[in-house]
């Protein structure tokens, strides 16, 4: 029911959008917008939708009365400015908005950030509001002081590594080949895009195409920080995909797993995970920022983050900041993170073809990674044939932690009633997070960064 | 730049970044097994420690029980 | 006692702060203070009160001997500050912040507020410690980064939304009507201040006097939003009004509903209220900005910040979010919105008659709101006599959460000790609250912002 | 501009303002009653539920109840 | 063992650093390097460590092949930093930082600073990664809008006014004389500078030997406040070596406190301790505010911070505030202000003479304070026979909260089991905080601040 | 300037500072005993309170005794 509603609200605002443009395309006043038509003519139609009101109108408090102040008051409602020129354009994404809360809400993807970017949305494209608007917008500031420095992305990054628990990975060292496997989304997805480029209407730069691949690395603050040094103009659509897609992995990765496994392949068991001793899951994330430090500098600004935030949750001493970073941290940081994309999510920006692209392309990444990760794990089994891997497992490698891992166990479930994959597939996954941030690394420095 | 120039520009940075992705994780993964070949001998305690009834230590063997377990529970309840 | 220390402490300042008035109109100086005087000659005593020592004073420590420290430091000193011309008056300002202490915490007057103003008066206050001044006094930071650019009203009012609760008046919505009756206390201040303006002395401009009248909102970042982009020089004085005069509901409201309220209708009983369903809630807040967007989008960012925190608490899936909004934000943003108002309680800015008026007008706001929302109750009888509302909720219409509602119920139970009003006058309550941040977004638009 | 200028242009803002402000709050009324018309047969739902004795399912009836209860016994502290 | 591993790592870096050495002093290319010595001629291998690749580089992804991709991504490796010339400075100062975080998590060596310290100096040390450039460095950024404002040492003193009780000092008020007296810590450490600039190689200037002398005052946040202020190049020594010690005062002081007393001292019985009312504590931050505002304007900053934390606290009525000031507030700005120390943790500020001047100094102001104290205290019962000091008391108004308390207490307890200084330790420890912001104040009043 | 005067003007800043420091403490502890005679009449009710058997306010007398006996716990303990 609350379906309907929220369905019924964002119908009807791409209805009256649907009005507005038919209205604009005729360029006729009906004789009911006849008075907010004129005021419309000292607002300025051509302006993009989401502007406040022209200077001159601050000053000129000097002659109020009633007339002129219902006029001034009804030329900057938010109807008129829907109904101005490409007033159906902020109508269209501010119900794209209202789609982002249904689908965190009700439909539960991803809540924590798609509530927060839907939000966003909704208030950037307000007409006459001037809630993204420099120097003083709410969102505009959040965007340019919190995403454009790419502070916030690090700062969530903290958050994570301080929730992330490594004793998975660290059990069954093996399982990280897969993380780096299911890579191949990411790079993999690079051709896509240019393949993408051969249909008319599609012409995705080498930085954009990066920037969309990231996506398949099935990581949100990842996707954001390299969107917002490649492409910030994509920032709003590549950040949707990715947690969206985040979110339908168990939508998306069962038909692969099913369709390149056999029968036997998910029914194979796994020998026990090994014992982990608490100092090896101190001392693992100062191996990563060595390893980092040592072979991929660029990657150092996330991992860094990542494995400073582990590192403080697994020394055992830290408690006070641990549960700061893990709570407060995080969620302050994702609240305004969420709301900083929204700005990004401007009609110019968002309603063209190449959203259209970027939501196959992330759809492609994610099958592509899924798919890497099955098949490397097959591969392997003909490599290593005794000690074999079940492929399921492969698919957790994406990350989209902790839902690829819970896949991967279900699958093995549903084939074997007593195949328990979920540690074994937990590796995979918290691997592939280390995986993603690699990846990005490898694409920011082969760019300079 | 013409589009295979791209193209090709692309498949490069596939193949290098595939190449480091592995390169990194089978770093990593040596790192690991190098730490516990010399965390060794306190693995096996705390597998010791682990294995004994009372598990008083709250070691991650428990947790990785537990884990488990809610794992079951949560899929059976779906 | 405390009491008594405490003014004790703010009188003595004012007293010394009259003896400093007496010298420096004297311009005499005693022979105990000859040696400060003289180091005072090189540190400009006509320069403001709360200035930090000269750069001179800095580069010269080629040749500091014990003589010329002493002097050095002694000249430097509070007492020094405070005996040079205008010194008096950041000594009065200083009592002024003990009376705001005194009143937040032995008075119980909105504490969460008047401690950090209090204190950032203090603070700011004190001659040569420079922490209201540029580039890095802390105060004048936390004014710059936090309420300069209107970020902390915004996300106190996100704090707000998520704390808030629209039951009431989802169960009751004939009820919100009052809350928009409530809002003449803004408006009818708007002709007070210009009744005022006849005084010698006045001379409030419309600007400043739309600043002021939202202190009717009753509602305390509503107030500081509109003053900093309004009249950021009477920011201090009209924060202080209106977190004052919250408090001070209990007071101020129950005479004025005595005396325009008759004994039956006091004991009017009104209807069971219906049940809510949970859906209602979670689409309330999205009403509420469908219909700021679609009407008045120049109170939307006010509007849209508190529908955000009050759906992302009524979202039921948001848990962690909104209890960090509900504390950690709500709580880092009052403590810096407090001391970054205190800022603006320099002697220059808050020693005026203007001052004097404020706190007046202050009043008035809230004697209009209250009579306003009562009497409209009233007028609501007479035109639908069936179902009559008891007017004694009309003046919960202020908003001053929840104190008003808790007013209305009082005097219920004092005319029938069987008659329970409190749910009603929530409704009303809560309906206040948006009233006032309409009647803010009103005067916005007007003004064009 | 004179004081009388001034005057015009406040009582102008109050008419407006007044008018605006009745205006949004009752356009909300009525959307609030759309919306629980709308919504009606799930409301007599949870009616139905909260008026049970287990009350289990903590709907907003059972935190009236204890709102009044709590504003009641406050009141006689007081 | 996890000591050995993480010494093994320091001292393996600190090896590799050195072959670096060798290899640029003896500016030759061993064969295994040529292909990375190729790339590193584009590289300018005489930049500073810790820098980005050159604009060049990002602009040039033209011509992309698998071997120039290799060249390029080796030449921005870490491993290629730390070869170049000055590289192996880089690696000495991560292994620096691997060294804090071993002294932090396993000598628990305040590690609520030293962890995020030592976490900030290996990631800003790491070439090409560049997380301590300016404008969108991690690192740079927390230094320049959280430590160069002296913002995050403030709010610092906030948490920490949130966090302290003076109760133990309002029963005993003399014990504050003796936080006074440990300041010799801070006066007696300026001398000693001076003595050290006899020697040659060492030239502190006036300031730095001030902020140096800070560190006496055994508290880490004013240290920060002076040197951001005095010395911004020495922060980062004199933030390490002012926690350190801190964290050493169990070690630092006994042999001191032993060598200056007698046996019979050392057995003093000290009266019982008066109660204390709760206004009182509510009343003390006033009293220190006040004193400050007259007395010394120049450590209002500091001072007037940590009072306001502490009057939340003890107001009684703000448990709110004073629960996130505590928590939150404390911990996020401990996160942050390490991680902005350590960005000044660079090789070529700390690489040097002066680093190695101040960690000797710091350690002959913490002997300074304590003997200062305790000779002071021993001076009092000279003066005052009857109603004598147990001079072992002496030794906690360093403040070093509350490891010198109980340094006290124990020494105290060796000498006669039944004699408990505990209360009376703690009175001097909270008053050496005053004495050393004080203490602060005096340095920055004589330099004109 | 030569290391003479760097000296010398150590020694002022010493002699300041130390000057200021203990001035500044003084001058609360006066602070502190005047607002204690000043108090002192709650104070004795305080002390009989908390010398009374039941404690229930919760008082710092209490808190004193429980730190001395965490303190002497701690001790014993290391
Ligand atoms: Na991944
Ligand atoms: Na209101
Ligand atoms: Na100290």
């Amino acid at each position: 029911m609350i379906k309907k509603i929220f369905l019924t609200i964002a119908l009807g605002l791409i209805f009256v959008g649907g009005l507005g443009v038919v209205s604009t395309m005729a360029e006729t006043t009906t004789p009911a917008t006849q008075v907010i038509a004129q005021a419309q003519a000292s607002v300025q139609t051509t302006a993009p939708a989401a502007t406040k009101a022209p200077e001159s109108a601050k000053a000129s408090v000097d002659d109020i009365s009633i007339k002129t102040g219902i006029v001034s008051i009804a030329a900057h409602t938010g109807v008129a400015g829907f109904l101005a020129k490409d007033g159906w354009k902020s109508l269209f994404m501010i119900s794209i908005g209202f789609i982002l809360l249904y689908l965190g809400v009700v439909k539960d993807f991803e809540p924590m950030l798609l509530v927060p970017i839907g939000f966003g949305t909704i208030l950037v494209n307000v007409p006459f509001a001037g809630m993204g608007e420099a120097p003083h917008g709410l969102l505009y500031m959040i965007f340019e002081h919190g995403i454009r420095n790419e502070l916030l992305p690090l700062i969530v990054f903290i958050g994570i590594g301080a929730l992330s628990d490594f004793g998975p990975l660290l059990a069954n060292p093996r399982m990280a080949i897969l993380g780096a496997a299911a890579q191949f989304g990411v790079f993999g997805t690079l051709l896509g895009v240019m393949a993408l480029n051969l249909l008319p209407g599609f012409a995705y730069t080498l930085k954009e195409a990066c920037a969309i691949a990231v996506i398949g690395g099935a990581d949100g603050p990842t996707s954001i920080y390299v969107a917002s040094l490649f492409a910030p103009h994509l920032l709003g659509s590549i950040a949707v995909a990715a947690y969206s897609y985040m979110a339908l992995v168990p939508l998306i990765q069962p038909p692969i797993m099913r369709a390149l496994t056999t029968e036997a392949e998910r029914k194979i068991k796994m020998k026990q995970v090994r014992p982990v001793h608490p100092m090896e899951k101190t001392l693992f994330p100062l191996f990563v920022v060595l390893l980092c430090a040592l072979i991929l500098p660029s990657a150092l600004p996330l991992m860094g983050s990542f494995a400073f935030g582990n590192f403080v949750k697994e020394s055992g001493c830290l408690d006070r900041l641990s549960k700061t970073m893990q709570n407060e941290l995080m969620n302050l940081a994702t609240i305004f993170l969420g709301l900083g994309v929204g700005m990004q999510m401007s009609a110019d920006k968002f309603m063209s073809l190449e959203t259209m692209g970027i939501l196959f392309l992330g759809l492609v990444a994610f099958s592509l990674g899924t798919a890497g990760g099955v098949l490397f794990a097959k591969a392997m089994n003909v490599v290593w044939p005794k000690n074999p891997i079940n492929p399921l497992i492969g698919s957790a490698g994406v990350s989209a932690f902790p839902m690829a891992a819970r896949v991967s166990n279900k699958l093995g479930l549903e084939a074997d009633p007593h195949n328990f994959l979920l540690m074994h597939a937990l590796g995979a996954n918290v691997a592939g997070q280390i995986g993603s941030v690699v990846a990005a690394g490898v694409i920011l420095a082969i760019f300079g960064y | 730049m013409t589009w295979m120039d791209n193209f090709m520009q692309a498949t490069v940075i596939m193949c290098l970044g595939m190449g480091l992705v592995f390169l990194f994780v089978a770093s990593l993964v040596v790192l690991i097994q190098i730490s516990a070949r010399v965390l060794s001998k306190y693995i096996e305690e705390a597998a010791v420690a682990a294995a004994a009834p009372s598990a008083a230590s709250g070691g991650n063997q428990g947790a990785i029980v537990a884990a488990i377990a809610a794992a079951m529970k949560q899929h059976s309840s779906k």
